[in-house]
């Protein structure tokens, strides 16, 4: 089959499915369930049989001319859209199957899977999208299926104050992404990304690396809002507000990653600029480590998890920017199936629980809900880089990566990155199984239903199996498959035992404080805990300057403007009245001042 | 007696006029200002007539027209101060200032 | 008797006063004078449209011109006539005594209008001019209130009669220096008298009683009074019908000097006019913002008015004058429209303050409408008269390049604004008073007369042409002349 | 061309006006079909031309010339190239959607519509006409009838606010007025065609004088920053459908008329006097999008927006006349005429329909609203994602052609206006947050939502920003033959 027809059907299958369910089923909850997942499933499928069918030709038509303008609409069939398209549409579909238990009892539910559609549709459209402006409005979309999701529970002032400041800070991001993508339009005279990363013709050749500095920097900031980098990376955290499902599908495993999705696809053209990529890379690690900071004194299930998808997103992007290309991608898939596992897990308690303070769910016998503790302990130890699950093999090429790159120092700084990540990952685990008190016998504590556990169970299996996926990845992304030393692997190793054991040492053992080593020094553990001050500087700074422009140009217009407009109009008011009291009633007055004007005129007619 | 002496003359008549207008109370006194402009006029044509006219003819026949139309003017006028008399009980110009604004 | 016909209009309309002063002699009731009356002006109509096409000189060579141009004014001022018999039949706020007696007054009037359309000497001018003034200024005198019927009387002949002298005394120069009376011997000697200083004084001196009747500063101050003081049908008259006969004077004293190839340099003179026309327009526009009565306003916007009428005349050109008689003819009917407004409600009052229009859209949905053609003429908004008219007379004025003063005038019009939409705001918002809420029900020969006056209004505003040709073809023909 | 079409079009409000003033009284219903009918055939007959409309030729088509005043040479000279085409298509969907909006009106029916069809009259002519007098007598048949329509069915300061945008709209025909007898005269052909007027070549001097006039003569109905005062307070008290023409159509007419007049007859002019504008157009982007952030009122904050919106439309017509990528910034302001005045149509058809039922537009009154109105909150926030310039809606497309445009003419101004694209979202989604969504409100819970038919007109208006949003080349396909006649002028 032709790839091109099949990319339309796996990316407007679900398009069809939201519009129908929205526009005929809104009452009809199970029918828009069935045409979602039925599109979800189309999707999959078809996904999966596009990366069989291994890379192919590009294939794009003209969308739109207008003089100098010229976007392509069409397909790229490398080996970084078919992968991750294949990964998108799975945990696509998997999170759909799972949301069936876990929205089962909420109300407009015929929304919700109608915006998972929209979300799916958006989605694979980006990652299969081959001109710049293609990929940016579907990017686009993402971000307003993201922002609908988040805000899904809208009734709830939280949540719709969290849609509203991920929409807000990934606009902003986006703006240097729009301003990027209209310079490199407007410098080379195209947007297709194929024509744009050739060796020989694209822009690389085009434009100086000062330029090219500039233009991939633009294009970063967009990076940085939809994959969460410092400073943009606020709104993440507070995205969990949606349901669990969608954290899980948007904003860890897929949505987010769409940003170094993106990084992976220019590639070439951050590679050609030294600057960028020392920018790339401090921004990655010191995002890395402020995240796991933050991590470790967050009590909020979901939002540890968030701000560890923060770091992870900073890992690959640091990978990337150091050359590996592969790491990068690696990390970015499998990543993407871990981390849906986790939050399904987290979901799995908080749909029992409905609590999302872990402590709490640890106390109420979270253990007991073994499928999903199973789910959680694999997830979480993939997380923290030990072997051999999927997390260990990623986050090693990862580390290799940078290594590699000779970009010493931030490879020591990603490696106490990592050791952070596993200390907080098993600071969680650990609140979870090994609670600070007793569980109550009698607590009724059961598992979640099979539509909820089947996914977490096919997740946990691609979280062991995970790193098998290394050599097939590099095989279609035309890459070699790089060799380590046990030796070279070792201090990753180490450091992720002992961030377990740290974990263990402050919240495992039973004679444990539970305060964490951080709770020592009280100025870290208030830095970490109010987030680095990064919302209150936003606050302070730049939503006050926001306003306070507003309420000065409010002035101006009421004021100045208006005012000005209603006080010329009460002039001319005015000067009417005293025009019309010239209008005295005293005839002679009115006879004189005729013959004035007359004698008047009647002088410079006279004396001309 | 040259033109221009005439033309002084009825300059002084005219000005005259106009400053009785202006200047006076008594409506009736206006009304005899305004004839004084008309006589002014008049004088002026009848000097014109005698001194550069081609046709002598015409400017008595002004004259002629203008007393005519004089003595109706005032006729009205008058007739006009009457109902302005039974209304108010005056004739003073600056005091019926009641349309104004 | 080819002569006679040439006189056709004047005469009938003459004879129709001298017939209706026979019925009043005889006693007859209002009804009836009324009928005569507006069976003769009807009878003039017919007779300025039958003189149309004719051209001549009934009396002595260069005293009376009858051509299409003055044929056409004196169509417009006899139709004027009519539409103003149409709301005299049982005159508002006039004392009972008068009412048999307005028909006659009008009538005197108007045939000394018609005159001056066609007088070409300046004798006959002046006479003509005084028989148009003399029985409006007696008209005014039978207000209903004697106290504001007398003031408003009073002062205005006042102003007409040293209007009338100061015109008198600027011919007496004219004479004086030409030798003539005649405007076309007038013409002829113009070269040689454009360089005489004393010529242009007596001119602007000869030019003021015309202007005074237009109401253009510094001549303007009887205008307001004026329309206040006097009884609503005479506040019509003059505002429509005597403005006509004042426009068709000017446009003949001008074209006395010939435009486009102007024999002698006006130069200064045209400064004058443009001088005093930003006057008037600013001082009418401005004033007008503050009135609160409906004909107090009308009389300051009527300056206005002026004031664009001489934008257009300034320019000397036969497309101003062109202009000029086509907004003319629009202008009398926007006028009127709102006039007739005025008589209809104020039916029962002395003054017509704008607050009596309160709730007009539902005492009468029909005068609202013609209230709002009306205004929007006045405004200068299409697709009326209003707005092509002040097109054309814009137009004459930027043809000779005077973008400031096109400026001026247009940012007027848009002060103006203000002050009618104010009135619609009145009419078409506001709930009637308690004291008038009775519905309006007009005559129906009233709303004949409306429906005729709003369909000129909207006509010429949508399809001017066969006006514009019509006005064209009488500038020609008065160019012609000279 | 053997029918006249476009005068039909044009014909169709007339009789419109007509028919509505000859129902007897009291006959509301009759009324509101016959405007209906008249404005779906105006529909239909639009589709036509759009249809006929020979894109791989461009120009003017479907001609009707006839004398009119052929002493001064007006000539009732009627044809369409690609962006009358487009905007004739605006007015017919706004005009059918406004009547259908305006479906409930209860007070002073037939009077309502004759002035609203009579308003309608004007805004085709504008667009169809190639006489300089006909086009101004358009324009000013099109300003008149907000006069009364404000005053009579308005709200809000209704009458401060009809006053204010007469006098505006007014003083600014009246610098237009002296500026277009100018190019008349001195063209000196005796013609008002401007076909003929664009053959002649004016002086430069004479261009930069009175361009300016032209400009900002147009611009103050356009909403021109800093002259755009009267605009959002007449769009609040104006009523729906009112503001829906209003924002929707008659402030294109300002741009239209800079575009044709402006533009077209004074290329040299309007290249002098370029940079200036270009600065101001984007100096009211923003303005418009901070003191949106500010209102309190509904229909404010869309008045502001509006006033940014038409920013880009001046912005994209001063840059393209710069030069530097004219084809993208014509297009693009064209089409931003286009789908903003869908856009603010539905805006106001929404708000209008939500005011109807709450009896207030005080967005902190609501709160909530999206569990009573799913449907109308849902029409609203697809209406307002336009104006935020998301992709797949009408605006994105014509957002991107202008600053496109606008980064390579001038690039740190482009960019500022880039990132001003994030305060439009800020204001639209705090009214979003503030008025839709956060806890139920049950004071509004007696409100209907929208149902049957008076969803039509909304989806209707929805449809075509989503179908434009995805498919930009219909319009562009036919304006840019239009726009590329337009740049030979340069």
């Amino acid at each position: 089959m032709n790839p091109a027809i099949l990319a339309i059907v796996v990316i407007f299958t679900p398009l069809v499915a939201f519009a129908t369910a929205m526009l005929f089923c809104m009452k009809a909850h199970r029918i828009a369930q069935g045409l979602i997942l039925g599109g979800g499933a189309v999707s999959v499928v078809g996904a999966f049989l596009l990366l069989l069918g291994g890379p192919s030709e590009t294939q794009s038509i003209v969308w739109l001319s207008s003089g100098s303008l010229e976007l392509s609409f069409g397909f790229m069939f490398d080996g970084l859209s078919l992968s991750f398209g294949a990964v998108v549409a799975l945990i696509t579909f998997l999170v759909q199957v799972y949301s069936i238990g876990y929205m089962h009892h909420d109300p407009a539910k015929t929304r919700y899977f109608a915006l998972l559609g929209l979300f799916g549709w958006a989605m694979l459209g980006f990652v299969y999208a081959v001109d710049l402006l293609q990929a940016l409005i579907f990017w686009e979309l993402v971000g307003l299926a993201s922002f609908f999701l988040i805000g899904f529970w809208y009734e709830k002032p939280s949540a719709s104050a969290a849609a509203r400041k991920a929409f807000l800070l990934t606009r902003i991001g986006d703006t240097g992404l729009l301003i990027g993508i209209l310079l490199i339009i407007n410098i080379s005279g195209m947007a297709h990304i194929p024509a744009l990363l050739d060796a020989e013709t694209g822009l690389t050749t085009m434009v100086s690396e000062g330029t090219l500095t500039l233009l991939v920097l633009l294009i970063f900031m967009g990076i940085m809002g939809k994959s969460a980098q410092f400073p943009l990376h606020t709104w993440l955290p507070d995205a969990m507000e949606g349901p669990t499902p969608v954290s899980a599908l948007l904003h860890s495993a897929t949505m987010v990653a769409a940003g170094v999705f993106l990084f992976a696809r220019l590639h070439p053209l951050f590679m050609a600029s030294e600057t960028a990529i020392l920018v790339v890379l401090c921004i990655a690690i010191f995002t890395a480590l402020m995240s796991a900071t933050i991590a470790m004194v967050e009590t909020d299930l979901k939002k540890v998890l968030a701000y560890s998808s923060i770091g992870q997103l900073a890992f690959m992007l640091a990978a990337l920017a150091a050359g590996g290309l592969l790491a990068g991608i690696l990390h970015l898939i499998l990543h993407a199936v871990f981390k849906a596992l986790l939050f399904l897990c987290a979901g799995s308690y908080i749909h029992h629980f409905e609590t999302n303070d872990m402590r709490e769910i640890g106390r109420r016998g979270g253990r007991r809900m073994r499928w999903t503790t199973a789910g959680l302990v694999i997830g979480g130890a993939s997380l923290a880089g030990l072997p051999p699950l999927a997390g260990f093999f990623s986050k090693e090429e990862v580390l290799a990566s940078l290594s590699h790159g000779g970009y010493h120092l931030i490879w020591f700084l990603a490696l106490f990155a990592a050791f952070l990540t596993a200390y907080y990952t098993f600071r969680m685990v650990f609140f979870i199984i090994l609670p600070d008190r007793p569980l109550e016998a009698d607590a009724t504590v059961h598992d979640s239903s099979p539509v909820i556990l089947g996914p977490i169970i096919f997740l946990t299996i691609a979280t062991v199996l995970g790193g098998l996926i290394l050599g097939p990845l590099a095989a279609i992304l035309l890459l070699d498959v790089p060799h380590h030393s046990l030796l070279s692997m070792l201090p990753a190793i180490l450091c992720a035992l002992a961030g377990v054991f740290v974990a263990w040492w402050d919240f495992g053992r039973s004679r444990a404080t539970r305060r964490g080593f951080v709770g020592a020094v009280p100025v870290l553990h208030r830095l970490f805990s109010r987030k680095w001050y990064v919302d209150d500087v936003y606050q302070a700074v730049f939503a006050r300057f926001i306003q306070l422009m507003a309420t000065v140009l409010h002035r101006v217009e009421v004021d100045l403007l208006d005012g000005g407009a209603d006080r010329l109009a009460d002039v001319t008011r005015w000067t009417g009245g005293w025009t019309a009291r010239l209008q005295s009633g005293w005839v002679q007055a009115y006879i004189a001042s005729g013959v004035v004007v007359v004698a008047l005129a009647g002088y410079f007619l006279g004396s001309r | 007696m040259s033109l221009s002496a005439f033309l002084l003359v009825s300059l002084v008549l005219f000005s005259a006029g106009l400053v009785a207008i202006m200047s006076r109370r008594n409506l009736v006194t206006i009304l005899v200002g305004i004839e004084l402009m008309l006589n002014a006029a008049s004088i002026n044509f009848m000097a014109f007539n005698y001194y550069t006219a081609v046709d002598p003819v015409v400017g008595q026949i002004i004259v002629l027209v203008i007393i005519g139309l004089a003595a109706a003017e005032v006729a009205i006028f008058l007739s006009i101060l009457m109902v302005l008399y039974r209304a108010r009980h005056d004739v003073d110009v600056e005091e019926i200032r009641e349309i104004r604004g | 008797m080819a002569n006679v016909l040439l006189i056709l209009p004047e005469l009938t309309i003459f004879l129709a006063a001298i017939l209706v002063f026979k019925c009043l002699i005889l006693g007859l009731s209002v009804l009836h004078v009324w009928r005569v009356a507006f069976a003769g002006s009807l009878l003039g109509l017919g007779a300025c449209l039958i003189t149309l096409g004719m051209t001549g000189e009934p009396f002595h060579p260069g005293i009376y011109r009858v051509d299409l141009f003055s044929q056409l004014m004196k169509t417009v001022i006899a139709a004027a006539l009519v539409l103003v018999l149409v709301l005299s039949d049982s005159p508002p706020v006039m004392r009972r005594d008068a009412w048999r007696e307005l028909p006659f007054f009008l009538l005197l009037s108007s045939a000394g209008l018609m005159m001056m359309t066609s007088a070409t000497e300046l004798i006959t001018l002046y006479l003509a001019l005084e028989l148009s003034a003399f029985p409006v200024y007696a008209l005014i005198v039978l207000h209903r209130d004697r106290r504001m019927g007398s003031e408003g009387a009073t002062k205005y002949m006042l102003q007409g009669m040293v209007a009338s002298a100061v015109t008198l005394y600027g011919m007496s120069f004219i004479f004086g220096l030409s030798g003539t009376t005649y405007l076309s011997e007038i013409a002829a000697a113009l070269p040689e008298l454009g360089s005489q200083p004393l010529f242009w004084v007596g001119l602007l001196l000869l030019l003021a009683g015309f202007l005074f009747k237009l109401a253009l500063f510094p001549f303007h101050f009887w205008a307001p009074d004026t329309y206040f003081s006097s009884p609503h049908p005479v506040a019509t008259f003059i505002a429509t019908v005597s403005k006509v006969a004042a426009i068709a004077v000017l446009c003949r004293m001008v074209a006395v000097a010939g435009w486009n190839e102007a024999s002698i340099d006006g130069e200064t003179l045209r400064i004058v006019l443009i001088v005093l026309a930003v006057a008037a327009m600013t001082l009418g526009n401005l004033a007008a913002l503050v009135q609160k009565d409906f004909k107090r306003l009308l009389g300051y916007s009527a300056i206005a008015h002026a004031g664009y009428i001489v934008v257009a005349l300034q320019a000397f050109s036969s497309l101003g004058h062109t202009a000029i008689v086509f907004y003319t003819i629009g202008y009398l009917a926007m006028t009127w429209i709102c006039f007739m407004v005025a008589c209809e409600v104020g039916r029962n009052r002395d003054t017509v303050p704008v607050s009596a229009l309160a709730g007009l859209w539902q005492r009468s949905p029909m005068l609202a409408l013609c209230l709002l053609i009306g205004i929007f003429g006045l405004t200068g908004l299409p697709p009326t008269v209003g707005f092509i008219g002040k097109w054309f007379l814009f137009s004459a004025a930027l043809e000779d390049g005077q973008f400031l003063l096109v400026l001026i005038a247009a940012l007027n019009s848009a002060v103006a604004v203000y002050y009618y939409m104010r009135v619609l705001r009145v009419a078409y918002l506001l709930e009637p008073a308690k004291e008038d809420t009775g519905i309006l029900a007009p005559s129906p020969l009233v709303v004949t007369g409306a429906m005729v006056a709003c369909l000129v209004v909207l006509w010429m505003g949508v399809a001017p042409n066969y006006f514009w040709e019509i006005a064209a073809e009488a500038i020609v023909a008065l160019g012609a002349t000279y | 061309m053997g029918i006249p079409i476009l005068s039909l079009i044009l014909l169709c409000p007339v009789l419109a006006t007509a028919a509505v003033m000859l129902v007897p009284a009291g006959r509301d219903q009759m009324v509101r079909w016959i405007s209906v009918a008249f404005s779906l055939l105006a529909l239909i007959l639009s589709a036509i031309v759009w249809m006929a409309y020979d894109q791989t030729v461009g120009g003017l088509q479907f001609e009707e010339i006839v004398p009119w005043v052929p002493a001064v040479g007006i000539t009732w000279h009627m044809a369409v190239d690609g962006f009358g085409v487009l905007l004739v298509m605006l007015n017919s969907l706004v005009w059918f959607t406004g009547v259908l909006t305006m479906w409930s009106l209860a007070y002073r029916v037939k009077e309502y519509f004759a002035f609203m069809t009579l308003l309608v009259v004007g805004v085709y002519g504008v667009f169809m006409t190639q006489d300089l007098f006909l086009l101004f007598f358009f324009y000013e048949i099109a300003v008149v009838p907000m006069y009364p329509l404000i005053l009579i069915w308005g709200s809000t300061r209704k009458e401060y606010a009809a006053m204010k945008l007469m006098l505006y709209l007014l003083v600014g025909s009246a610098l237009l007025f002296p500026a277009l007898l100018a190019i008349y005269h001195v063209a000196g052909l005796g013609t008002f065609s401007m076909v003929e007027l664009g053959r002649h070549t004016f002086g430069i001097e004479f261009q930069k004088f009175v361009y300016p006039f032209v400009y900002l003569g147009f611009g103050v109905l356009a909403g021109m920053f800093p002259f755009h005062g009267w605009s959002p307070s007449g769009h609040v008290a104006a009523p729906s459908a009112v503001s829906m023409l209003h924002a929707g159509v008659l402030m294109k007419l300002g741009a239209f008329g800079i575009l044709v007049v402006g533009i077209r007859l004074l290329p040299e002019g309007a290249t002098y006097w370029a940079p200036l504008f270009a600065v101001l157009a984007a100096c009211g982007i923003l303005y418009g999008a901070f003191v949106a952030l500010r209102q309190t009122d509904f229909k404010f904050v869309i008045g502001f927006s509006s006033v940014s919106h038409m920013g880009i439309v001046l912005l994209g017509l001063n840059l393209g006349v710069l030069g530097v990528a004219s084809a993208d910034a014509f297009n693009g302001a064209v089409f931003q005429m286009f789908a903003h005045g869908i856009m603010t149509a539905l805006f106001f058809s929404t708000v209008g329909y939500i005011y109807d039922k709450a009896h207030t537009k005080t967005i902190s009154d609501f709160g909530g609203l999206g569990s009573q109105m799913p449907r109308a909150v849902t029409i609203f926030i697809i209406a307002g994602l336009c104006g935020a310039g998301l992709p797949g809606l009408a605006s994105f497309w014509a957002e991107l052609l202008v600053f496109l445009a606008a980064m390579k003419t001038y690039p740190i101004l482009g960019a500022a206006i880039v990132a001003g694209l994030v305060l439009t979202a800020m204001y639209i989604l705090r009214v979003f947050q503030q008025a839709f969504f956060g806890p139920r409100n049950p004071k509004w819970d007696g409100l209907t939502d929208m149902v049957g038919w008076e969803l039509l007109p909304r989806a209707i208006l929805v449809a075509v920003l989503i179908l434009f949003g995805f498919f930009p080349n219909l319009i562009l396909g036919l304006i840019d033959p239009t726009t590329q006649i337009l740049m030979e002028g340069f």
